[in-house]
Protein backbone atom coordinates (compact mmCIF):
# COMPACT_ATOMS: atom_id res chain seq x y z
CA UNK A 1 0.00 0.00 0.00
CA UNK A 2 3.22 2.35 0.52
CA UNK A 3 5.18 3.69 -2.74
CA UNK A 4 8.44 1.57 -1.76
CA UNK A 5 11.75 3.65 -1.41
CA UNK A 6 14.25 2.99 -3.61
CA UNK A 7 18.31 4.01 -2.71
CA UNK A 8 20.67 3.90 -5.01
CA UNK A 9 24.63 4.42 -3.68
CA UNK A 10 26.97 7.04 -5.98
CA UNK A 11 30.11 7.71 -5.67
CA UNK A 12 31.40 12.09 -5.70
CA UNK A 13 33.73 13.95 -3.70
CA UNK A 14 34.24 16.75 -0.79
CA UNK A 15 35.58 19.70 -0.31
CA UNK A 16 39.36 18.09 -0.15
CA UNK A 17 38.35 16.38 -2.99
CA UNK A 18 38.11 12.97 -0.84
CA UNK A 19 35.54 10.32 -1.76
CA UNK A 20 31.93 10.73 -0.85
CA UNK A 21 29.12 8.07 -0.71
CA UNK A 22 26.00 9.36 -1.95
CA UNK A 23 22.26 7.70 -0.99
CA UNK A 24 20.06 8.86 -3.08
CA UNK A 25 16.79 7.92 -1.98
CA UNK A 26 13.08 8.24 -4.10
CA UNK A 27 9.34 7.11 -3.26
CA UNK A 28 8.42 7.29 0.63
CA UNK A 29 10.39 7.15 3.46
CA UNK A 30 8.06 5.75 5.99
CA UNK A 31 7.98 2.14 8.48
CA UNK A 32 8.41 0.02 4.86
CA UNK A 33 11.45 1.82 4.44
CA UNK A 34 13.75 -0.07 7.05
CA UNK A 35 15.45 -2.53 4.68
CA UNK A 36 15.90 -0.28 1.90
CA UNK A 37 17.66 2.50 3.99
CA UNK A 38 19.47 0.73 6.72
CA UNK A 39 20.64 -1.68 4.14
CA UNK A 40 22.53 0.95 1.74
CA UNK A 41 23.68 2.75 4.60
CA UNK A 42 25.48 -0.87 5.46
CA UNK A 43 26.84 -1.06 1.74
CA UNK A 44 29.05 1.92 1.87
CA UNK A 45 32.28 2.41 3.23
CA UNK A 46 34.50 4.42 5.09
CA UNK A 47 34.51 8.26 5.01
CA UNK A 48 31.51 10.59 5.08
CA UNK A 49 27.90 10.87 2.94
CA UNK A 50 25.20 12.84 1.73
CA UNK A 51 21.99 11.85 1.53
CA UNK A 52 19.91 12.98 -1.88
CA UNK A 53 16.07 13.52 -0.58
CA UNK A 54 15.40 15.00 -3.82
CA UNK A 55 12.90 12.18 -5.17
CA UNK A 56 11.17 11.85 -2.39
CA UNK A 57 7.46 12.46 -1.93
CA UNK A 58 6.54 11.56 1.75
CA UNK A 59 8.35 11.36 4.64
CA UNK A 60 6.41 10.39 8.48
CA UNK A 61 7.51 10.39 11.70
CA UNK A 62 8.55 6.24 11.54
CA UNK A 63 10.94 7.58 8.10
CA UNK A 64 12.07 9.75 10.76
CA UNK A 65 13.18 7.34 12.73
CA UNK A 66 15.27 5.50 10.55
CA UNK A 67 17.14 8.35 8.90
CA UNK A 68 18.21 8.73 13.05
CA UNK A 69 19.18 5.52 12.98
CA UNK A 70 21.79 5.97 10.36
CA UNK A 71 22.61 9.40 11.69
CA UNK A 72 23.38 6.79 14.99
CA UNK A 73 25.71 4.32 13.03
CA UNK A 74 27.32 7.89 11.71
CA UNK A 75 27.92 9.25 14.85
CA UNK A 76 29.20 6.08 16.59
CA UNK A 77 31.83 5.75 13.93
CA UNK A 78 32.48 9.40 13.76
CA UNK A 79 31.38 9.87 10.09
CA UNK A 80 29.73 13.10 8.67
CA UNK A 81 26.53 13.24 7.20
CA UNK A 82 24.77 16.17 5.28
CA UNK A 83 21.59 15.87 3.25
CA UNK A 84 20.07 17.79 0.42
CA UNK A 85 16.93 18.37 -1.85
CA UNK A 86 14.54 18.54 1.24
CA UNK A 87 11.52 20.98 0.30
CA UNK A 88 11.15 23.93 2.64
CA UNK A 89 8.51 22.33 4.56
CA UNK A 90 10.54 18.94 5.77
CA UNK A 91 14.16 21.18 6.49
CA UNK A 92 11.80 22.85 8.67
CA UNK A 93 10.72 19.53 10.24
CA UNK A 94 14.43 18.06 10.32
CA UNK A 95 15.12 20.71 12.07
CA UNK A 96 12.38 20.61 14.59
CA UNK A 97 12.87 16.99 15.53
CA UNK A 98 16.75 18.12 15.81
CA UNK A 99 18.27 16.12 13.00
CA UNK A 100 19.47 19.75 11.53
CA UNK A 101 21.86 18.29 14.80
CA UNK A 102 23.54 15.88 13.74
CA UNK A 103 23.27 15.97 9.51
CA UNK A 104 23.50 19.61 7.92
CA UNK A 105 20.84 20.58 5.91
CA UNK A 106 21.86 22.07 2.26
CA UNK A 107 19.86 23.02 -0.88
CA UNK A 108 21.73 21.09 -3.04
CA UNK A 109 24.24 18.46 -3.77
CA UNK A 110 27.72 20.68 -4.82
CA UNK A 111 26.85 22.47 -1.49
CA UNK A 112 26.45 19.73 0.41
CA UNK A 113 29.38 18.05 -0.88
CA UNK A 114 31.53 20.94 -0.04
CA UNK A 115 30.16 20.86 3.55
CA UNK A 116 31.88 17.60 3.86
CA UNK B 1 -14.05 32.20 0.51
CA UNK B 2 -14.02 30.83 4.47
CA UNK B 3 -17.17 27.69 4.62
CA UNK B 4 -19.49 28.96 6.66
CA UNK B 5 -18.43 27.60 10.07
CA UNK B 6 -20.11 24.73 10.73
CA UNK B 7 -19.46 23.38 7.35
CA UNK B 8 -18.23 19.67 7.78
CA UNK B 9 -16.48 16.92 5.49
CA UNK B 10 -15.74 13.70 6.56
CA UNK B 11 -13.20 10.94 5.76
CA UNK B 12 -13.70 7.04 6.76
CA UNK B 13 -10.39 5.42 5.72
CA UNK B 14 -9.51 1.66 6.76
CA UNK B 15 -6.90 0.92 9.08
CA UNK B 16 -4.18 0.51 7.24
CA UNK B 17 -1.12 2.17 6.85
CA UNK B 18 -0.47 3.77 3.93
CA UNK B 19 -4.12 5.42 3.82
CA UNK B 20 -3.30 8.35 5.83
CA UNK B 21 -2.21 9.77 2.59
CA UNK B 22 -5.94 9.88 1.35
CA UNK B 23 -6.50 12.14 4.49
CA UNK B 24 -3.52 14.35 3.51
CA UNK B 25 -5.00 14.66 0.42
CA UNK B 26 -8.57 15.49 1.61
CA UNK B 27 -7.16 18.02 4.34
CA UNK B 28 -5.29 20.34 2.27
CA UNK B 29 -8.20 20.60 -0.28
CA UNK B 30 -10.34 21.61 2.49
CA UNK B 31 -7.48 24.21 3.43
CA UNK B 32 -6.89 24.72 -0.22
CA UNK B 33 -10.62 26.03 -0.45
CA UNK B 34 -10.35 27.85 2.79
CA UNK B 35 -7.89 29.96 1.11
CA UNK B 36 -4.80 28.67 3.67
CA UNK B 37 -1.43 29.41 1.92
CA UNK B 38 0.91 26.90 0.53
CA UNK B 39 2.82 26.26 3.55
CA UNK B 40 0.36 26.20 6.13
CA UNK B 41 -1.52 23.10 4.08
CA UNK B 42 2.28 21.55 4.76
CA UNK B 43 1.98 22.01 7.94
CA UNK B 44 -1.70 20.44 8.13
CA UNK B 45 -0.79 17.22 5.90
CA UNK B 46 1.60 16.38 7.94
CA UNK B 47 -0.30 16.82 11.45
CA UNK B 48 -3.21 14.91 10.01
CA UNK B 49 -0.80 11.93 8.72
CA UNK B 50 0.85 11.23 11.72
CA UNK B 51 -2.75 11.68 13.42
CA UNK B 52 -3.99 9.10 11.25
CA UNK B 53 -0.85 7.13 11.48
CA UNK B 54 -1.54 6.63 15.31
CA UNK B 55 -4.83 6.15 15.13
CA UNK B 56 -4.48 3.30 12.71
CA UNK B 57 -1.55 1.86 14.82
CA UNK B 58 -2.08 2.60 18.14
CA UNK B 59 -6.11 3.36 18.65
CA UNK B 60 -7.03 0.74 16.03
CA UNK B 61 -3.85 -1.80 16.23
CA UNK B 62 -3.91 -2.15 12.80
CA UNK B 63 -7.02 -4.28 12.88
CA UNK B 64 -9.04 -3.69 9.18
CA UNK B 65 -12.18 -4.14 9.92
CA UNK B 66 -11.88 -1.02 12.17
CA UNK B 67 -12.19 2.46 10.25
CA UNK B 68 -10.84 5.56 11.25
CA UNK B 69 -12.69 9.10 11.36
CA UNK B 70 -11.80 12.11 9.84
CA UNK B 71 -13.86 15.25 10.47
CA UNK B 72 -12.49 18.28 8.84
CA UNK B 73 -14.55 21.81 10.18
CA UNK B 74 -14.46 25.16 9.10
CA UNK B 75 -14.70 27.29 12.46
CA UNK B 76 -15.37 31.30 12.15
CA UNK B 77 -11.01 31.41 12.39
CA UNK B 78 -10.09 28.73 10.71
CA UNK B 79 -10.21 24.23 10.35
CA UNK B 80 -10.66 21.83 12.89
CA UNK B 81 -9.48 18.52 12.43
CA UNK B 82 -10.77 15.35 14.54
CA UNK B 83 -9.22 12.39 13.92
CA UNK B 84 -10.86 9.34 15.45
CA UNK B 85 -10.28 5.55 16.70
CA UNK B 86 -11.40 2.36 18.30
CA UNK B 87 -8.96 2.28 20.88
CA UNK B 88 -8.87 3.83 24.27
CA UNK B 89 -6.81 6.85 23.91
CA UNK B 90 -4.24 7.56 26.07
CA UNK B 91 -3.05 8.35 30.09
CA UNK B 92 -0.39 10.66 29.42
CA UNK B 93 1.17 12.34 27.07
CA UNK B 94 4.56 10.59 26.38
CA UNK B 95 8.08 13.25 26.82
CA UNK B 96 9.22 15.50 24.48
CA UNK B 97 11.87 13.46 21.74
CA UNK B 98 15.42 14.69 22.75
CA UNK B 99 17.88 14.38 19.27
CA UNK B 100 20.48 13.60 21.33
CA UNK B 101 19.52 10.81 24.04
CA UNK B 102 17.66 9.33 20.71
CA UNK B 103 21.53 9.01 19.02
CA UNK B 104 23.08 8.38 21.71
CA UNK B 105 20.95 5.16 21.97
CA UNK B 106 19.35 6.68 25.61
CA UNK B 107 15.83 6.36 23.54
CA UNK B 108 13.72 4.84 21.04
CA UNK B 109 14.50 6.31 17.66
CA UNK B 110 10.72 6.70 17.63
CA UNK B 111 7.91 8.58 19.52
CA UNK B 112 8.11 11.99 17.39
CA UNK B 113 4.56 11.28 15.53
CA UNK B 114 2.86 13.52 18.74
CA UNK B 115 5.22 16.24 19.52
CA UNK B 116 5.25 16.81 15.40
CA UNK B 117 1.71 17.38 15.46
CA UNK B 118 2.03 20.03 18.07
CA UNK B 119 4.55 21.57 16.75
CA UNK B 120 2.95 21.92 13.71
CA UNK B 121 -0.49 23.06 14.50
CA UNK B 122 -2.18 25.85 16.47
CA UNK B 123 -4.19 23.68 19.47
CA UNK B 124 -3.53 19.87 19.56
CA UNK B 125 -5.78 17.91 22.40
CA UNK B 126 -5.92 14.34 22.89
CA UNK B 127 -9.14 13.32 24.16
CA UNK B 128 -10.07 9.69 25.20
CA UNK B 129 -12.39 7.34 25.46
CA UNK B 130 -15.14 7.86 28.17
CA UNK B 131 -18.37 5.86 26.71
CA UNK B 132 -17.24 3.61 24.07
CA UNK B 133 -17.50 6.15 21.78
CA UNK B 134 -13.69 6.18 20.23
CA UNK B 135 -10.88 8.73 21.51
CA UNK B 136 -9.63 11.52 18.96
CA UNK B 137 -7.09 13.61 18.49
CA UNK B 138 -8.49 17.39 18.02
CA UNK B 139 -6.25 19.83 16.06
CA UNK B 140 -6.76 23.54 15.06
CA UNK B 141 -5.23 25.82 12.42
CA UNK B 142 -6.39 29.35 12.08
CA UNK B 143 -6.18 31.34 9.37
CA UNK B 144 -5.12 35.19 10.04
CA UNK B 145 -2.32 33.70 11.92
CA UNK B 146 1.37 33.82 10.60
CA UNK B 147 3.21 30.12 11.43
CA UNK B 148 6.38 31.24 12.23
CA UNK B 149 4.78 33.93 14.86
CA UNK B 150 2.75 31.32 16.26
CA UNK B 151 5.45 28.96 16.97
CA UNK B 152 6.89 31.39 19.23
CA UNK B 153 4.26 32.40 20.97
CA UNK B 154 3.71 28.98 22.03
CA UNK C 1 0.52 -2.01 -4.49
CA UNK C 2 -2.92 -2.32 -5.07
CA UNK C 3 -4.99 -2.42 -1.97
CA UNK C 4 -6.82 -5.75 -1.05
CA UNK C 5 -9.98 -6.29 -2.86
CA UNK C 6 -12.94 -4.71 -1.04
CA UNK C 7 -10.66 -2.10 0.94
CA UNK C 8 -12.81 1.54 0.73
CA UNK C 9 -12.31 5.02 1.44
CA UNK C 10 -15.94 7.18 1.87
CA UNK C 11 -16.12 10.66 2.21
CA UNK C 12 -19.18 12.96 3.03
CA UNK C 13 -19.56 16.18 1.50
CA UNK C 14 -21.60 19.15 2.04
CA UNK C 15 -23.78 20.22 -0.93
CA UNK C 16 -22.19 23.51 -1.47
CA UNK C 17 -20.43 24.02 -5.10
CA UNK C 18 -17.22 24.40 -4.88
CA UNK C 19 -16.51 21.37 -2.23
CA UNK C 20 -16.57 18.53 -5.40
CA UNK C 21 -12.61 19.83 -5.64
CA UNK C 22 -12.52 18.05 -1.84
CA UNK C 23 -13.89 14.59 -3.25
CA UNK C 24 -11.03 15.38 -6.32
CA UNK C 25 -8.47 15.70 -3.41
CA UNK C 26 -9.30 12.56 -1.93
CA UNK C 27 -10.13 10.47 -5.43
CA UNK C 28 -6.27 11.51 -6.23
CA UNK C 29 -4.86 10.50 -3.20
CA UNK C 30 -6.39 7.32 -3.60
CA UNK C 31 -5.74 6.57 -6.97
CA UNK C 32 -2.22 7.58 -6.60
CA UNK C 33 -1.86 4.56 -3.80
CA UNK C 34 -3.32 2.17 -5.89
CA UNK C 35 -0.69 3.03 -8.67
CA UNK C 36 -3.00 4.80 -11.37
CA UNK C 37 -0.42 6.99 -13.86
CA UNK C 38 -1.31 10.54 -13.47
CA UNK C 39 -3.14 10.90 -16.92
CA UNK C 40 -5.85 8.61 -15.44
CA UNK C 41 -5.74 10.54 -12.41
CA UNK C 42 -6.66 13.77 -14.34
CA UNK C 43 -9.13 11.62 -15.89
CA UNK C 44 -10.49 10.40 -12.92
CA UNK C 45 -10.93 13.51 -11.06
CA UNK C 46 -12.81 15.40 -13.92
CA UNK C 47 -14.92 13.11 -13.75
CA UNK C 48 -15.56 12.66 -10.09
CA UNK C 49 -16.08 16.53 -9.67
CA UNK C 50 -18.63 16.34 -12.29
CA UNK C 51 -20.26 13.45 -10.70
CA UNK C 52 -19.80 16.14 -7.18
CA UNK C 53 -21.52 18.92 -9.35
CA UNK C 54 -24.20 17.23 -10.72
CA UNK C 55 -25.13 15.76 -6.92
CA UNK C 56 -24.75 19.37 -5.94
CA UNK C 57 -27.03 21.11 -8.15
CA UNK C 58 -29.59 18.38 -10.15
CA UNK C 59 -29.61 15.76 -6.66
CA UNK C 60 -29.48 17.67 -3.84
CA UNK C 61 -30.65 20.78 -5.41
CA UNK C 62 -27.84 22.82 -3.54
CA UNK C 63 -29.64 21.93 -0.15
CA UNK C 64 -26.83 22.55 2.20
CA UNK C 65 -28.33 20.01 4.71
CA UNK C 66 -28.09 17.16 2.57
CA UNK C 67 -24.89 15.68 1.51
CA UNK C 68 -23.20 14.16 -1.10
CA UNK C 69 -21.39 10.43 -0.69
CA UNK C 70 -18.59 9.56 -1.77
CA UNK C 71 -17.45 5.79 -2.22
CA UNK C 72 -14.28 4.90 -3.20
CA UNK C 73 -13.60 1.03 -3.46
CA UNK C 74 -10.87 -0.76 -4.37
CA UNK C 75 -11.88 -3.88 -7.10
CA UNK C 76 -9.78 -6.67 -8.35
CA UNK C 77 -8.84 -4.61 -11.77
CA UNK C 78 -9.39 -0.77 -10.67
CA UNK C 79 -11.60 1.77 -8.82
CA UNK C 80 -14.92 1.95 -8.42
CA UNK C 81 -16.44 5.61 -7.36
CA UNK C 82 -19.75 5.60 -6.11
CA UNK C 83 -21.61 9.55 -5.86
CA UNK C 84 -24.62 9.57 -4.10
CA UNK C 85 -27.05 12.23 -3.52
CA UNK C 86 -30.70 12.49 -2.10
CA UNK C 87 -32.13 12.97 -5.67
CA UNK C 88 -34.79 10.63 -7.53
CA UNK C 89 -32.03 10.53 -10.54
CA UNK C 90 -33.01 11.13 -14.11
CA UNK C 91 -35.67 9.48 -16.07
CA UNK C 92 -33.58 9.20 -19.27
CA UNK C 93 -30.08 10.39 -20.48
CA UNK C 94 -29.69 13.49 -21.79
CA UNK C 95 -28.16 13.81 -25.75
CA UNK C 96 -24.78 13.81 -26.75
CA UNK C 97 -23.80 17.52 -26.54
CA UNK C 98 -23.19 19.12 -30.02
CA UNK C 99 -20.39 21.65 -30.67
CA UNK C 100 -21.76 22.67 -33.89
CA UNK C 101 -25.78 23.16 -32.57
CA UNK C 102 -24.14 25.25 -29.09
CA UNK C 103 -21.91 27.67 -31.21
CA UNK C 104 -24.89 28.44 -33.55
CA UNK C 105 -27.19 28.75 -30.28
CA UNK C 106 -29.50 25.80 -30.94
CA UNK C 107 -28.58 23.91 -27.80
CA UNK C 108 -28.18 24.85 -24.25
CA UNK C 109 -24.13 25.91 -24.25
CA UNK C 110 -24.35 23.68 -21.18
CA UNK C 111 -25.18 20.10 -20.57
CA UNK C 112 -21.81 18.26 -20.96
CA UNK C 113 -20.63 17.24 -17.21
CA UNK C 114 -22.76 13.26 -17.93
CA UNK C 115 -20.51 13.35 -21.60
CA UNK C 116 -17.29 14.31 -19.79
CA UNK C 117 -18.01 11.46 -17.44
CA UNK C 118 -18.44 8.62 -20.11
CA UNK C 119 -16.03 9.71 -22.15
CA UNK C 120 -12.94 9.69 -19.24
CA UNK C 121 -14.04 6.83 -17.28
CA UNK C 122 -14.19 3.05 -18.39
CA UNK C 123 -17.50 2.59 -16.93
CA UNK C 124 -20.36 4.66 -16.02
CA UNK C 125 -23.73 3.90 -14.72
CA UNK C 126 -26.55 5.71 -13.29
CA UNK C 127 -28.80 4.58 -11.14
CA UNK C 128 -31.89 6.18 -9.90
CA UNK C 129 -33.62 5.85 -6.20
CA UNK C 130 -35.76 3.28 -5.95
CA UNK C 131 -36.69 2.72 -2.11
CA UNK C 132 -35.55 5.84 -0.72
CA UNK C 133 -32.08 5.58 -0.17
CA UNK C 134 -30.23 7.66 -2.50
CA UNK C 135 -29.67 8.01 -6.15
CA UNK C 136 -26.12 7.26 -7.68
CA UNK C 137 -23.65 7.38 -10.35
CA UNK C 138 -21.09 4.38 -10.33
CA UNK C 139 -17.68 5.23 -12.43
CA UNK C 140 -15.20 2.77 -12.90
CA UNK C 141 -11.40 3.11 -13.89
CA UNK C 142 -9.66 0.25 -14.33
CA UNK C 143 -5.72 -0.53 -13.70
CA UNK C 144 -4.81 -2.28 -16.40
CA UNK C 145 -5.96 -0.42 -19.58
CA UNK C 146 -4.32 2.33 -20.92
CA UNK C 147 -6.55 4.93 -21.72
CA UNK C 148 -6.97 5.83 -25.36
CA UNK C 149 -7.22 2.51 -26.31
CA UNK C 150 -9.58 2.05 -24.13
CA UNK C 151 -11.60 4.75 -25.02
CA UNK C 152 -11.72 3.39 -29.20
CA UNK C 153 -12.67 -0.22 -27.93
CA UNK C 154 -15.98 1.14 -27.01
CA UNK D 1 -15.98 28.73 -1.63
CA UNK D 2 -14.60 28.91 -5.29
CA UNK D 3 -11.46 30.56 -6.08
CA UNK D 4 -12.16 33.64 -7.88
CA UNK D 5 -11.53 33.78 -11.77
CA UNK D 6 -9.47 37.35 -12.45
CA UNK D 7 -9.04 37.96 -16.21
CA UNK D 8 -6.66 40.38 -17.43
CA UNK D 9 -6.83 42.21 -20.61
CA UNK D 10 -3.70 42.03 -22.93
CA UNK D 11 -2.58 43.06 -26.33
CA UNK D 12 0.02 41.40 -28.23
CA UNK D 13 0.34 40.80 -32.10
CA UNK D 14 -0.06 38.24 -34.61
CA UNK D 15 1.07 36.90 -37.77
CA UNK D 16 0.78 39.51 -39.78
CA UNK D 17 1.63 41.98 -36.62
CA UNK D 18 -1.91 43.16 -36.39
CA UNK D 19 -2.93 43.15 -33.05
CA UNK D 20 -4.30 40.56 -31.25
CA UNK D 21 -6.53 40.92 -27.43
CA UNK D 22 -5.34 37.92 -25.17
CA UNK D 23 -7.58 37.59 -22.53
CA UNK D 24 -5.61 35.82 -19.62
CA UNK D 25 -7.21 33.93 -16.81
CA UNK D 26 -6.52 32.99 -13.07
CA UNK D 27 -8.07 30.24 -10.54
CA UNK D 28 -10.69 28.66 -11.50
CA UNK D 29 -12.95 28.49 -14.60
CA UNK D 30 -16.26 27.41 -13.06
CA UNK D 31 -20.16 28.64 -12.99
CA UNK D 32 -18.52 31.78 -10.76
CA UNK D 33 -16.21 32.82 -13.60
CA UNK D 34 -19.15 33.99 -15.87
CA UNK D 35 -18.96 37.94 -14.87
CA UNK D 36 -15.09 38.09 -15.25
CA UNK D 37 -14.78 36.24 -18.40
CA UNK D 38 -17.60 37.37 -20.05
CA UNK D 39 -17.08 40.82 -18.94
CA UNK D 40 -13.70 40.48 -20.10
CA UNK D 41 -14.77 39.52 -23.94
CA UNK D 42 -17.14 42.42 -24.10
CA UNK D 43 -14.48 45.04 -23.54
CA UNK D 44 -12.13 43.64 -25.99
CA UNK D 45 -12.25 45.59 -29.27
CA UNK D 46 -12.48 43.85 -32.72
CA UNK D 47 -10.26 41.35 -34.16
CA UNK D 48 -8.45 37.84 -33.43
CA UNK D 49 -8.90 36.77 -29.81
CA UNK D 50 -6.20 34.45 -27.63
CA UNK D 51 -7.11 33.02 -24.34
CA UNK D 52 -4.13 32.55 -22.16
CA UNK D 53 -5.10 29.11 -19.84
CA UNK D 54 -1.56 29.05 -18.17
CA UNK D 55 -2.42 30.30 -14.70
CA UNK D 56 -5.50 28.34 -14.22
CA UNK D 57 -6.13 25.36 -12.05
CA UNK D 58 -9.67 24.10 -12.29
CA UNK D 59 -12.10 24.09 -15.17
CA UNK D 60 -15.17 22.53 -14.69
CA UNK D 61 -18.28 21.86 -17.45
CA UNK D 62 -19.92 24.91 -16.82
CA UNK D 63 -16.45 26.69 -17.20
CA UNK D 64 -16.64 24.98 -20.51
CA UNK D 65 -19.95 26.00 -21.14
CA UNK D 66 -19.15 29.67 -20.05
CA UNK D 67 -16.02 29.31 -23.06
CA UNK D 68 -18.47 28.35 -25.30
CA UNK D 69 -20.42 31.48 -25.27
CA UNK D 70 -17.41 33.04 -25.81
CA UNK D 71 -16.51 31.01 -29.37
CA UNK D 72 -20.89 31.72 -29.98
CA UNK D 73 -19.74 35.43 -29.91
CA UNK D 74 -16.80 34.81 -32.13
CA UNK D 75 -18.43 32.89 -34.40
CA UNK D 76 -21.10 35.71 -35.14
CA UNK D 77 -18.99 38.20 -35.26
CA UNK D 78 -16.24 36.51 -37.62
CA UNK D 79 -13.19 36.75 -35.13
CA UNK D 80 -10.56 34.33 -35.06
CA UNK D 81 -10.02 32.50 -31.33
CA UNK D 82 -6.67 30.50 -29.98
CA UNK D 83 -5.86 29.26 -26.72
CA UNK D 84 -3.03 27.84 -25.06
CA UNK D 85 -1.65 26.85 -21.63
CA UNK D 86 -3.52 24.30 -21.05
CA UNK D 87 -2.20 21.32 -19.74
CA UNK D 88 -2.77 17.97 -21.67
CA UNK D 89 -5.83 16.76 -20.04
CA UNK D 90 -7.36 20.02 -20.33
CA UNK D 91 -6.23 19.98 -24.14
CA UNK D 92 -7.84 16.64 -24.48
CA UNK D 93 -11.46 17.57 -22.37
CA UNK D 94 -11.22 20.55 -24.92
CA UNK D 95 -10.90 18.50 -27.83
CA UNK D 96 -13.49 15.96 -26.47
CA UNK D 97 -16.28 18.70 -26.32
CA UNK D 98 -15.62 19.85 -30.03
CA UNK D 99 -13.98 23.40 -28.80
CA UNK D 100 -10.77 22.45 -30.51
CA UNK D 101 -13.02 22.83 -33.98
CA UNK D 102 -13.73 26.47 -33.01
CA UNK D 103 -10.55 27.37 -31.64
CA UNK D 104 -6.89 26.26 -32.15
CA UNK D 105 -5.32 25.03 -28.55
CA UNK D 106 -1.52 26.07 -28.82
CA UNK D 107 0.82 24.95 -26.22
CA UNK D 108 2.46 28.43 -25.61
CA UNK D 109 2.04 32.17 -26.75
CA UNK D 110 4.14 32.52 -29.78
CA UNK D 111 2.75 29.40 -31.79
CA UNK D 112 -0.66 30.41 -30.77
CA UNK D 113 -0.67 34.13 -31.54
CA UNK D 114 1.69 33.02 -34.92
CA UNK D 115 -1.64 31.08 -35.61
CA UNK D 116 -3.84 34.34 -35.87
N1 LIG E 1 -4.51 7.23 18.86
C1 LIG E 1 -3.80 6.70 19.87
N2 LIG E 1 -4.35 5.73 20.66
C2 LIG E 1 -3.63 5.16 21.66
N3 LIG E 1 -2.36 5.51 21.96
C3 LIG E 1 -1.76 6.47 21.24
C4 LIG E 1 -2.44 7.12 20.17
N4 LIG E 1 -1.59 8.03 19.63
C5 LIG E 1 -0.45 7.95 20.31
N5 LIG E 1 -0.52 7.01 21.29
C6 LIG E 1 0.54 6.62 22.27
O1 LIG E 1 1.49 7.65 22.34
C7 LIG E 1 2.79 7.16 22.00
C8 LIG E 1 3.59 8.23 21.25
O2 LIG E 1 3.07 8.46 19.96
P1 LIG E 1 3.95 9.18 18.87
O3 LIG E 1 4.57 10.38 19.47
O4 LIG E 1 3.11 9.43 17.68
O5 LIG E 1 5.13 8.18 18.53
P2 LIG E 1 5.12 6.66 17.98
O6 LIG E 1 3.82 6.45 17.28
O7 LIG E 1 6.30 6.64 17.08
O8 LIG E 1 5.30 5.78 19.19
C9 LIG E 1 2.54 5.90 21.17
O9 LIG E 1 3.61 5.01 21.23
C10 LIG E 1 1.27 5.37 21.83
O10 LIG E 1 1.59 4.63 22.99
N1 LIG F 1 -27.41 13.46 -9.82
C1 LIG F 1 -28.42 13.85 -10.62
N2 LIG F 1 -29.70 13.87 -10.15
C2 LIG F 1 -30.73 14.29 -10.95
N3 LIG F 1 -30.56 14.67 -12.23
C3 LIG F 1 -29.32 14.67 -12.76
C4 LIG F 1 -28.19 14.25 -12.00
N4 LIG F 1 -27.10 14.35 -12.80
C5 LIG F 1 -27.53 14.81 -13.97
N5 LIG F 1 -28.87 15.01 -13.98
C6 LIG F 1 -29.71 15.50 -15.10
O1 LIG F 1 -29.00 15.34 -16.31
C7 LIG F 1 -28.82 16.60 -16.97
C8 LIG F 1 -27.50 16.63 -17.71
O2 LIG F 1 -26.42 16.69 -16.81
P1 LIG F 1 -24.98 17.16 -17.29
O3 LIG F 1 -24.66 16.46 -18.55
O4 LIG F 1 -24.02 16.99 -16.18
O5 LIG F 1 -25.14 18.70 -17.66
P2 LIG F 1 -25.61 19.97 -16.78
O6 LIG F 1 -25.38 19.62 -15.35
O7 LIG F 1 -24.73 21.06 -17.30
O8 LIG F 1 -27.05 20.19 -17.11
C9 LIG F 1 -28.97 17.65 -15.89
O9 LIG F 1 -29.38 18.90 -16.40
C10 LIG F 1 -30.00 17.00 -14.97
O10 LIG F 1 -31.30 17.22 -15.45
Amino acid sequence: MQAETKTTVDQTSGASGAPVSVLRFSGDISSTSKDSLLGAWQSVHDGPVLLDFTKVDYINSSGIALIIQMLMEADKTGRKVAAFGLTPHFQKVFTMVGIAKYAGLYKDEPTAAASL
Amino acid sequence: MIPTAGTSVEVRLPSRLGFEKVAMGTAASVAQLMGFPPDRIEDLKTAVAEACINAIEHGNRLNEKLSVGVILSATADGLEVKVVDNGTGMEKQPPKPDIDRKIHGEEDPRGMGMFLIQALVDEAEWVHDSKGKGSYVRLVIRLDKDSEFDKESK
